[in-house]
C-alpha cells in the first residue's frame, strides 16, 4: 500500500482535536484577519497516527540496524535520555524565566561545559551554537575578533582538501578567503607544505582531526607550533571527537578552538536531519570573544547565565556577539550529559577505544576485496575508507552502496573525502557487537566481490527497498516543493 | 557499560583478527605524550541508569515548570497544549534513530514527512516555497538577511524598532563579519508601530527591511504598506513570525507582499525546552527566488519503476556540493522538529488551527481588560494577538522577579529585553495561550495589584 | 534479515544494565544461595532496542492498518491516554499504601465506576476482574452466591449456540452445567425455545447482545421477563456493548450482570494479548454479592476503599469473595477514564452509531459478493457477518482470510459464530475512515471474487507476509515451547 | 470528535449505500422504548485533550507517588528501577496496538517475544516450560490449585499459612464455588517457618501443598523438605514467589522439586501501578504436565518454505476450542506485561539479576542491622531477601499511617493485611530495594523511633 500525502488524505474541515468554537464578535487584530482559505489538511487522531507511522516504516534507522555513515556516526541513542529530556522541569521551562527559576536548567548548562572543557583540556566553552556548522561558525569567529582585538586583521583561512564541505563554507563566511593545503601520499595533512604557507595573513587553520581519512593527524601538535609561531590559531574541526574522547585532550595538542557535535561523539539522536548541538572549546586566548550568553559558577557554587547585561561582571566584555536568540539546545544539553554521566571518564575512554577498534576490524576484514587506500599508513581511528580501485568497469561507488540497501544495510558515506577516488567511509562506531559487525562484513564482502566480478545487476540495486533508485535530475530541473491541487490545476 | 556491545572476548578476538596486540597499537599514531594512561582525573566513573536518572531528575526539580505556576511569557517562544500523539510519533525509532535522508531509497518516510511540511509551512506563510527548517527563528531571520543580500547584491538592512531584539542581535553579529550595514533603532511605546519612520529609513543601497509581524510588543502592523515602500526602492521585505498560532487569526505575510517570511516554529509541536531546539521557518513568496534559499529542500520525483518518490534536491546550493560559495554553511537542521510541527499542525488542519488562534484571542482580549483595571497598570496595544504589552508604573523587571518568588511568572519584561533602556523598564509582555486557565488572570491581576500598591 | 532469539544473540556474562558488584561474604538467604547457572542471557542496550525493533515489524497492528476481527473491537488507541496512565501519581503508587496518600487513585476508580453505572444503567459495578473472561466469572459467581442466599442453588445456565467460548467455560467452572438455546432462523435466540426451557432449575441465561451475529436481540427485554418470572438472573456478555454505548442501557433491558471489555468498549490497548480488564455492572439484586475490595463515595466527597476489614461499614457483608490481590487494573482504568471524559456522553453516543454505520456499510458494499447469511434479519450492528457459500469448490475461509494478507489487512474473525458455516465476522469500529474502508472494500471485494472464481492461488497465501504459512499441526504434535541449547542436546 | 474519522458528508453518503435515511434506521431491532433520545442525562460532554489531561493530572496529585517519600512497602508488589528502554519499545505501535497473535504470519514479533518469554521465566523458576502469562500472581495461583486437582484428580488443597493472604483468599473464594477443600492456617510470628506443622497437614486426600517463596514475612521456607513430604503423600507442591528478583540469589523453586511454579512478575519491567494490570507467571516442572496447564502457549514450528516461526499452540486446552471443557476460561492475558518483563530481563541477562539480587540483599542487610537498633522494634526473619518483617511494640498499622502523614511510607503492616489477627497487629514488613537510598533507611529509623518514643 502506498502512503498517500496528507493533502491527499484529508480537506481543511477536517481536523484532529477538539477545540471550542469561538463566535465571530469585535477583535483586535487590528483589521487584519485572514479570510482567505490557507489549504491545511486536518486529520483526525486515528487517522494521523497510522500515516506517520507507515510513513516511519520507509526508513532505515539506528534501530533497526548498522548505519555505517562515515564521520556522521550514527551510534546507538540510550532511551533513559529522552526520558530525561522530557522531564518537566526541563522541557516545559520558558528561556526568559527569571534566573531564580531555572537554576537546575543553569546548572545542567554548566555541567555539561565542565565536562566538555575537561575532556577536551581547553579553557573556556561557547554552549550556544546550534549544530556543528553553527559551532564552526562560532570558532572562526571568535578567532576573527580575537585577531581584531589585537589589531591584526589577517585575510586567509587554510583548509586541508580533506575537509568537511562546511569548513570552507564557514570561512568564507566569516569573509576568510579560503586555500587548500594538500595531503601527502599517506593521508595527512602535508607539514612541509603547510609551513611554506604561513605567514603574517593567515589567520587560522582549519584542521580535521582524526582526519575524514580516518587518520590520526601525527603532527598534530608540529602544527600547532607552527602556526602559534606565525601568529595564527588553530581550529579543529571536532566531528570526529568521538574516536578520541576521554584518551585525548585536544587542548594538549594546541587547538585554539573546536566544536563539538553533541548529537555525534554524545549521543543525541539525529532525528532525521536535526537538532544538532555544536558547543566550542576555546582555549585561553579565544575564550574572552566567546559569544553570549554563557553560564558561570561563581564561588558560592551558584550558577549565573551571563548576558549583555551583566557581561562586565564576569569580565566577559570582548564577547564578539550573540549567535541565536536564547540559550543554546536545551533539550540536547540533558540528553548529552546523561550520556557523559552514564559512561563517565572511563565509559568515555572506552567508547573512543570501542569505536577505533570497531572501524580496524572492519578495515582488516575486508582489504583483500576493498582497496584501503590508506591502509598502510597505519590503524585508522574511528572510520575506515576505502577505494573504488578494482571495481569492474563500469561499476561505481554509488551501485556498490546501494546494493548493500539490498543487504538490509544503509549504505556508508560514499564520495567523501574528495581526495580518494570513489571513496566509502565506514564508520561503525562503538555500539555495535561484534556479532553484528561480522554479518555486516559479510554482506560488505558479498557486495565487493560483486563489484570485483562486475555483476552489471547492481546498477540497478536498490532491488527490496521501499523505492527502486529515485531521479535525482528531474527533481532538480523541475523543481516540484510543494504539494498543489491537481484539481485547481 | 550498557551501551557498549563488546565483550573483553571480542576484543581479544578482534584484536587478533586486526593482528595488533593491544588497543593502544591502535592509537600508536598519537604522540606518547598526548595519550593519557587513564580515565581523565577529578571526572566521576560511569553510572547506573537510575542514579544519573535521579541526579538529573534532581536537577529538572529544581526548575519550576511553566505547569506549574500561572505561566505569562511569550517574547518569542510561546506555551502550547501539544497533542500527545506528536511525542510518540517523534519517538519512533524509524525517525528519531534516521539520518539526514542522504539515500532517499530507504528514507521516504523522512521525506515525505518534509514535502509535507515544506507544503504546510508554504500555505501557513502564504508563500511559494519553503525549507526543511533552520535552527531556530532568530537564525533563520539571519539568513533571510544573508540572502536578500545574495539577491538584491546590496549591503544595507533596516531593521524594524519592533523587531525582536535577540534576532536584531544575531543580525548585528553576522553582519560584523560580512561587512554588511545594519540600520536599526528601538521600540517605541506607542498604541501602533511606526511604520512611517521604518518606511523612512529605507533607501537605494537598502536590500532589506526585516519586520516581525506581530512585533516585539505584540502589536500588529500593517505590512503592505512597508511591503510596497520597500520595492518602490528595490528593496525586499522580510517578515518575521514568532507565533505561527497567529497565522490562524492574521493574514499570511506572503499575502500581504513580504518576499521572504521566516519565523520561529517553536509554538505548534516543539514546546519550550529552555530555548531550544527549536525550528526555524523559511519561506519565499515567488518560486524565482528558490535557487538562493539556505538549508535543505525536498521535492518529488520518480524512481525507476514511475512510482512517486521524494529527495533532496538543488543540493548544488549546499556546503557539500558548492564548499566555500555554498548559500550558507548549514548543515544539520531541526528535521525531528520539523516532524513535531508536521504532524501537530496535521492534527489541527485549517479548521483546528483558526479555532486554536481564535481561542487565544479571545483569551488575551479577556486578559487585557482585566488587567487594564489593575490601577497603575495601562495596556499600550491598539493590535495585538496572544500577547500584548501592559504599561506599568514602575520597574516591570523588578516585579518579574517578585511575583516569581511568590511562584507567579507574569510575563517578560522589556528590562529583561533591553536592559540598558530606562525608557522601556515599565514595559511587560504578556502571552494568553489556550493554556492559561481565566483564574489564572485573575491571579495574575491580584498580584500585579498587590506588587503596585 | 531473519532476526535470531536472544539466546543466540548473548550469553549469559554479558548485560545491559550498570549495577554494581556486591562482594560475597555473609549473607541472611538461609542457605539457599542459588549456585547452578540460570541460562539468562544478557544484551547491551544498543542490541535489545535493535532486537525488539526488529521484531516488532512483524507485527500488523492498528497503528498500521484497519483491524477488522469481529468480536475483538480493534479500535484506535489515544496516546492521550497512555500519557495520563505514566503519570507518577498513578503508574508508581503501591496498591497497598495508606489510603490518605492514594486519595486520587481511588477517585479515578470512583469516578469510571460512575460513569460505567450510568452508561449501563445499572446499580452497582466490580471493578476487579481483571479481563473480561474474569469478569463473566464475577458476575456467575455473584449469581451463584445471590442464589445461594435464598437458599435456591440451581444447576443449569442457559447459553445460546453461538456465544463466545468464554461463557460456557466460565459457566462450568462456576459449577454450572451449560445446556444450549438455538437460534431462530435469522440469527437470534428462540424466545419460545428459551422459554420452554425455563424452569427452577435453571440459574441464568447468558446471553450476548448484540449478539455473536452482529445482531441485536429483538426479544431482551421479553427473554429478561421470562427469566425473572422463573426465579433466574439474566447475565449478558458485555464484549459488544461498544455497538450500544450511550445508546442504549443493558438495565432497561432487565440485564442483572453484564461484564465491560475496557480493551474493547473504551479503548484499553491489546498489546499483543492483554492485559484487559473487565469490571462487572451489577443489578439492585445481585450487587450486595459483588467481590471486595470496591470503592465507596460517601455523601462528604470522600472515596473510601472497602475490603474485607469495612464491609459492613458499607453495608456489604455478603460479598463472594475476592477475585485478585489488589484493586484491579488501575493502568486500564486511566485510560479508560481518560477515553471516556474525551468523548463524554454525546461522544459515545456517536461511537455506537458510527461503529454501527461502519459496519453496515461494508455488509451492503460486498454482499453481492459475500453471502450474508442475515443480511435479511435486518441492519447489523458492529459487526457484519458472512459465510463461504458462494466459494469455489476446495477454497475456504482461511484461504480468503489469507489472501487478505496479502492486501495490506488482517484477515477478520474466521469460523466464529460456530452457528454459520465458514463464518467471517468484519468489525472496522468507529475509527476508520470512510476512504479507508473504501480501500478495505476494494481488497475483500477482490478476495472474494477470486474466491468465487477458483483461484487456487489462494490456497498457498500469504505470499507477502513475514512468514508463509505456518505449520501449525507440527507445533501441536511435537511441542517446543522454550529454547533449549542445541550445543548442550 | 477528534477520534472519529467520519465527517457528517461521508455519514450521508454511506447512509445513502447502505438504503437507510438516517442512523436510526439501523438502530431499528431496538425497541423504540430503549433507545435513548440523545446523550445520557448528567454526564459531561466531550472535552478536548488539554482539558481532560489536566482533570486527570489533577487526580494524580492526590497520590503520593513513591518517589516522592522514603518508601518501603512490598508484600507482593516491588518497587525496581525499570529502564528507560522498557517502556520505549512497549510503545512502539506494532506491539502496543496488536491484537492477540491468532494469525501467526503477521504476528511473528509477539510470537517470539513471547517464546523468548516462556523461555526466561522457565529458566527463571527452574521448570520445563512456562506460559505466555496470566492476570497475575494471585490468579495464576489458583489456576495451579484448580491445575493440581485436574492432575491429581483430589479436592484437598493445603495452603501453607505463610501465604499472602490476598492470595489465599482467591483461592477460598474460588474454592467456595469448584467444592475444593481448602485448609488453611496464619501465619506465626517467628523467625524460621513452621515447615513440621504444614508438613503435618498433607494427607492421602491432599492435591497439593501451596508454599510461598520467599513468604510472605520474608523468610525463606526450605522447599525441599516440603516438597518431599507432598510427594511421599502423592500430592503436589505449588511454589509462589511475589519477587522474582529474589531468584538471582536463591534457589529456583523447580530446581528444589515443585511441581508448579507461579508467581507475580510484576517487579521486573511493570512497575507498581496501584495493583495492575500485573503479571501472572506460569510453569511447570515436568514437561508432561504441559497438556493441563491454563493459559495460551507459544511453540515453535516452521512456515511453508521451511523458515522457523511461532505459532500460539496446545489450543486444544483453551476455552475458545474446548468450551465448557476448557482447562480455565482465561482468555485475555498479560501479554504487553510480558513484553515488559521480558525486555527488562533480556537488558539485565544473568549476570546482571545476580547483580541486582545481590544489592537488594545487601541493602535490606543494612536496613534490617539499622531498623534492629530502634528501640521497641525487633528483626523477626532468621532469612530474608529483600524484606523482612519487624515486630514493633504496638500498633504497626497506626504507626504507618502516622509516618504516612509525615511523608515516610513505612512498609505495609500485618494489620492491614490480617485486619482480625490481634497476634499479628506488631508485625511490619519492610522491603528494600535498589531504588532505596541509604538515606532513606535513616529517616524511616528516626521516624520509626520518633513514633514509638
Amino acid at each position: 500500500l502506498e502512503e498517500p500525502l496528507i493533502f491527499e488524505l484529508a480537506g481543511t474541515d477536517t481536523t484532529g482535536v477538539d477545540l471550542p468554537e469561538i463566535e465571530g464578535g469585535p477583535n483586535r487584530l487590528g483589521g487584519m484577519e485572514r479570510t482567505a482559505p490557507i489549504g491545511l489538511p486536518g486529520l483526525s487522531e486515528p487517522e494521523t497516527v497510522r500515516h506517520y507511522t507507515r510513513l516511519s516504516r520507509q526508513n532505515y534507522a539506528i534501530d533497526l540496524g548498522l548505519f555505517p555513515l562515515g564521520s556522521c556516526t550514527m551510534k546507538h541513542n540510550p532511551r533513559l535520555n529522552e526520558k530525561i529530556a522530557r522531564m518537566p522541569g526541563f522541557a516545559d521551562v520558558h528561556p526568559l524565566q527569571p534566573v531564580s527559576t531555572v537554576r537546575g536548567a543553569l546548572e545542567v548548562i554548566n555541567e555539561l561545559a565542565f565536562w566538555l572543557i575537561d575532556l577536551t583540556g581547553m579553557h573556556g566553552v561557547a554552549m550556544s551554537p546550534k549544530a556543528g556548522a553553527h559551532g564552526e561558525l562560532c570558532g572562526i569567529l571568535c578567532i576573527r575578533a580575537a585577531l581584531e582585538a589585537r589589531g591584526d586583521p589577517r585575510e586567509v583561512i587554510l583548509v586541508p582538501e580533506s575537509a568537511h564541505g562546511t569548513n570552507p563554507a564557514t570561512a568564507a563566511f566569516a569573509g576568510y578567503r579560503v586555500e587548500n593545503i594538500p595531503a601527502n601520499a599517506d593521508g595527512r595533512v602535508d607539514l612541509e607544505a603547510l609551513k611554506a604557507r604561513l605567514g603574517p595573513d593567515v589567520a587560522a587553520v582549519m584542521i580535521t582531526n582524526p582526519n575524514t581519512c580516518g587518520l590520526f593527524e601525527r603532527d598534530m601538535k608540529a602544527i600547532s607550533d607552527a602556526v602559534h609561531a606565525a601568529g595564527g590559531f588553530v581550529y579543529c574541526d571536532g566531528a570526529n571527537f568521538n574516536a578520541i574522547v576521554g584518551k585525548i585532550r585536544p587542548g594538549d595538542l594546541g587547538v585554539d578552538a573546536m566544536h563539538i557535535n553533541l548529537h555525534k561523539t554524545f549521543s543525541t539522536p539525529h532525528g532525521g536531519g536535526g537538532p544538532g548541538s555544536g558547543p566550542v572549546v576555546l582555549s585561553e586566548a579565544l575564550s574572552p570573544y566567546g559569544p553570549l550568553p554563557f553560564t558561570a559558577r561563581t564561588a558560592d557554587g551558584v550558577v549565573h547565565l551571563v548576558e549583555e547585561e551583566n557581561a562586565a561582571e564576569f569580565d566577559h566584555t570582548q564577547a564578539f556577539g550573540r549567535m541565536t536568540a536564547f540559550h543554546g539546545q536545551m533539550g540536547m544539553f540533558t540528553r548529552a550529559l546523561a550520556y557523559i554521566l552514564s559512561h563517565g571518564a572511563d565509559g568515555l575512554r572506552q567508547v573512543a577505544e570501542d569505536a577505533v577498534l570497531n572501524a580496524n576490524y572492519i578495515l582488516r576484514s575486508v582489504e583483500d576485496l576493498l582497496e584501503a587506500p590508506f591502509g598502510k599508513s597505519g590503524p585508522c581511528m574511528h572510520e575506515a575508507l576505502f577505494s573504488d580501485a578494482g571495481f569492474s568497469e563500469g561499476l561505481s561507488t554509488l551501485d556498490l552502496a546501494k546494493s548493500l540497501v539490498d543487504e538490509g544495510y544503509h549504505p556508508m558515506t560514499m564520495y567523501f573525502p574528495l581526495v580518494v577516488h570513489g571513496a566509502m567511509l565506514v564508520e561503525p562506531t562503538e555500539t555495535e557487537s561484534k556479532a553484528g559487525l561480522d554479518q555486516f562484513i559479510a554482506a560488505l564482502r558479498s557486495v565487493a566481490e560483486r563489484a570485483r566480478a562486475g555483476d552489471v545487476s547492481m546498477k540497478q540495486a536498490p532491488y527490496y527497498a521501499p523505492r527502486r533508485r529515485l531521479d535525482e535530475t528531474l527533481a532538480a530541473r523541475k523543481p516540484v516543493l510543494a504539494w498543489s491541487d491537481p484539481d485547481s490545476a | 557499560m550498557r551501551y557498549l556491545p563488546l565483550t573483553d572476548a571480542d576484543r581479544g578476538a578482534m584484536l587478533a583478527r586486526i593482528g595488533a596486540s593491544s588497543i593502544d597499537d591502535l592509537f600508536v599514531d598519537v604522540p606518547q605524550e598526548a595519550r593519557l594512561s587513564g580515565p581523565i582525573e577529578g571526572l566521576p566513573l560511569h553510572a547506573s541508569e537510575m542514579a544519573v536518572e535521579q541526579h538529573m531528575r534532581r536537577l529538572s526539580k529544581k526548575n519550576l515548570a511553566a505547569a506549574d505556576a500561572p505561566f505569562f511569557l511569550g517574547a518569542g517562544a510561546y506555551r502550547h497544549h501539544v497533542p500527545a500523539t506528536v511525542d510518540h510519533i517523534i519517538q519512533r525509532g524509524e525517525f528519531l534513530t534516521a539520518y539526514t535522508p542522504y539515500q532517499p531509497e530507504i528514507a521516504q518516510g523522512t521525506l515525505q514527512m518534509l514535502f509535507e511540511f515544506q507544503s504546510q509551512v508554504a500555505r501557513l506563510y502564504g508563500c511559494a516555497v519553503a525549507n526543511a527548517s533552520m535552527y531556530d527563528g532568530s537564525t533563520a531571520c539571519w539568513e533571510a538577511v544573508a540572502m536578500a543580500g545574495r539577491v538584491t547584491r546590496r549591503k544595507r538592512v533596516v531593521l524594524s524598532g519592533a523587531l525582536h531584539p535577540h534576532y536584531a542581535e544575531v543580525v548585528r553579529t553576522m553582519a560584523k563579519f560580512t561587512d554588511d550595514e545594519i540600520a536599526d533603532a528601538l521600540p517605541s511605546l506607542q498604541g501602533t508601530p511606526d511604520n512611517a519612520g521604518l518606511i523612512a529609513r529605507i533607501d537605494e543601497e537598502t536590500s532589506c527591511v526585516v519586520v516581525q509581524y506581530p512585533d516585539i510588543l505584540g502589536r500588529i502592523p500593517d505590512l503592505a504598506a512597508i511591503v510596497e515602500a520597500a520595492h518602490a526602492k528595490g528593496a525586499l521585505l522580510i517578515a518575521v513570525n514568532t507565533e505561527p498560532v497567529a497565522l490562524g487569526a492574521i493574514k499570511a505575510p506572503g499575502e500581504l507582499g513580504a518576499d521572504i517570511v521566516v519565523g520561529e516554529g517553536q509554538a505548534i509541536g516543539v514546546g519550550l525546552q529552555f530555548g531550544g531546539p527549536y525550528l526555524g521557518l523559511f519561506a519565499v513568496r515567488d518560486p524565482k527566488h528558490v535557487r538562493q534559499m539556505p538549508g535543505r529542500l525536498c521535492g518529488e520525483t520518480v524512481d525507476a519503476e514511475g512510482k512517486r518518490g521524494f529527495v533532496l534536491t538543488l543540493s548544488t546550493r549546499e556546503q557539500h556540493i558548492r564548499r566555500e560559495k555554498a548559500t550558507s554553511n548549514i548543515c544539520t537542521n531541526s528535521g525531528l522538529c520539523a516532524l513535531a510541527f508536521s504532524v501537530h499542525m496535521t492534527l489541527l488542519g485549517e479548521e483546528g488551527l483558526r479555532r486554536l488562534a481564535s481561542w487565544n484571542h479571545a483569551l488575551a482580549c479577556k486578559a487585557a481588560d482585566r488587567l487594564a483595571r489593575v490601577p497603575g497598570v495601562r495596556v499600550l496595544n491598539d493590535s495585538f494577538f496572544n500577547e500584548f504589552t501592559l504599561v506599568i508604573d514602575g520597574d516591570a523587571r523588578e516585579i518579574v522577579r517578585k511575583l516569581a518568588d511568590d511562584g507567579v511568572l507574569a510575563g517578560v519584561s522589556l528590562g529583561r529585553l533591553y536592559p540598558a533602556e530606562e525608557a522601556l523598564k515599565g514595559g511587560l509582555l504578556v502571552a494568553v495561550t489556550e493554556t492559561t486557565p481565566e483564574e489564572d488572570i485573575e491571579t495574575l491581576a491580584s498580584a500585579l495589584e498587590g506588587a503596585l500598591s
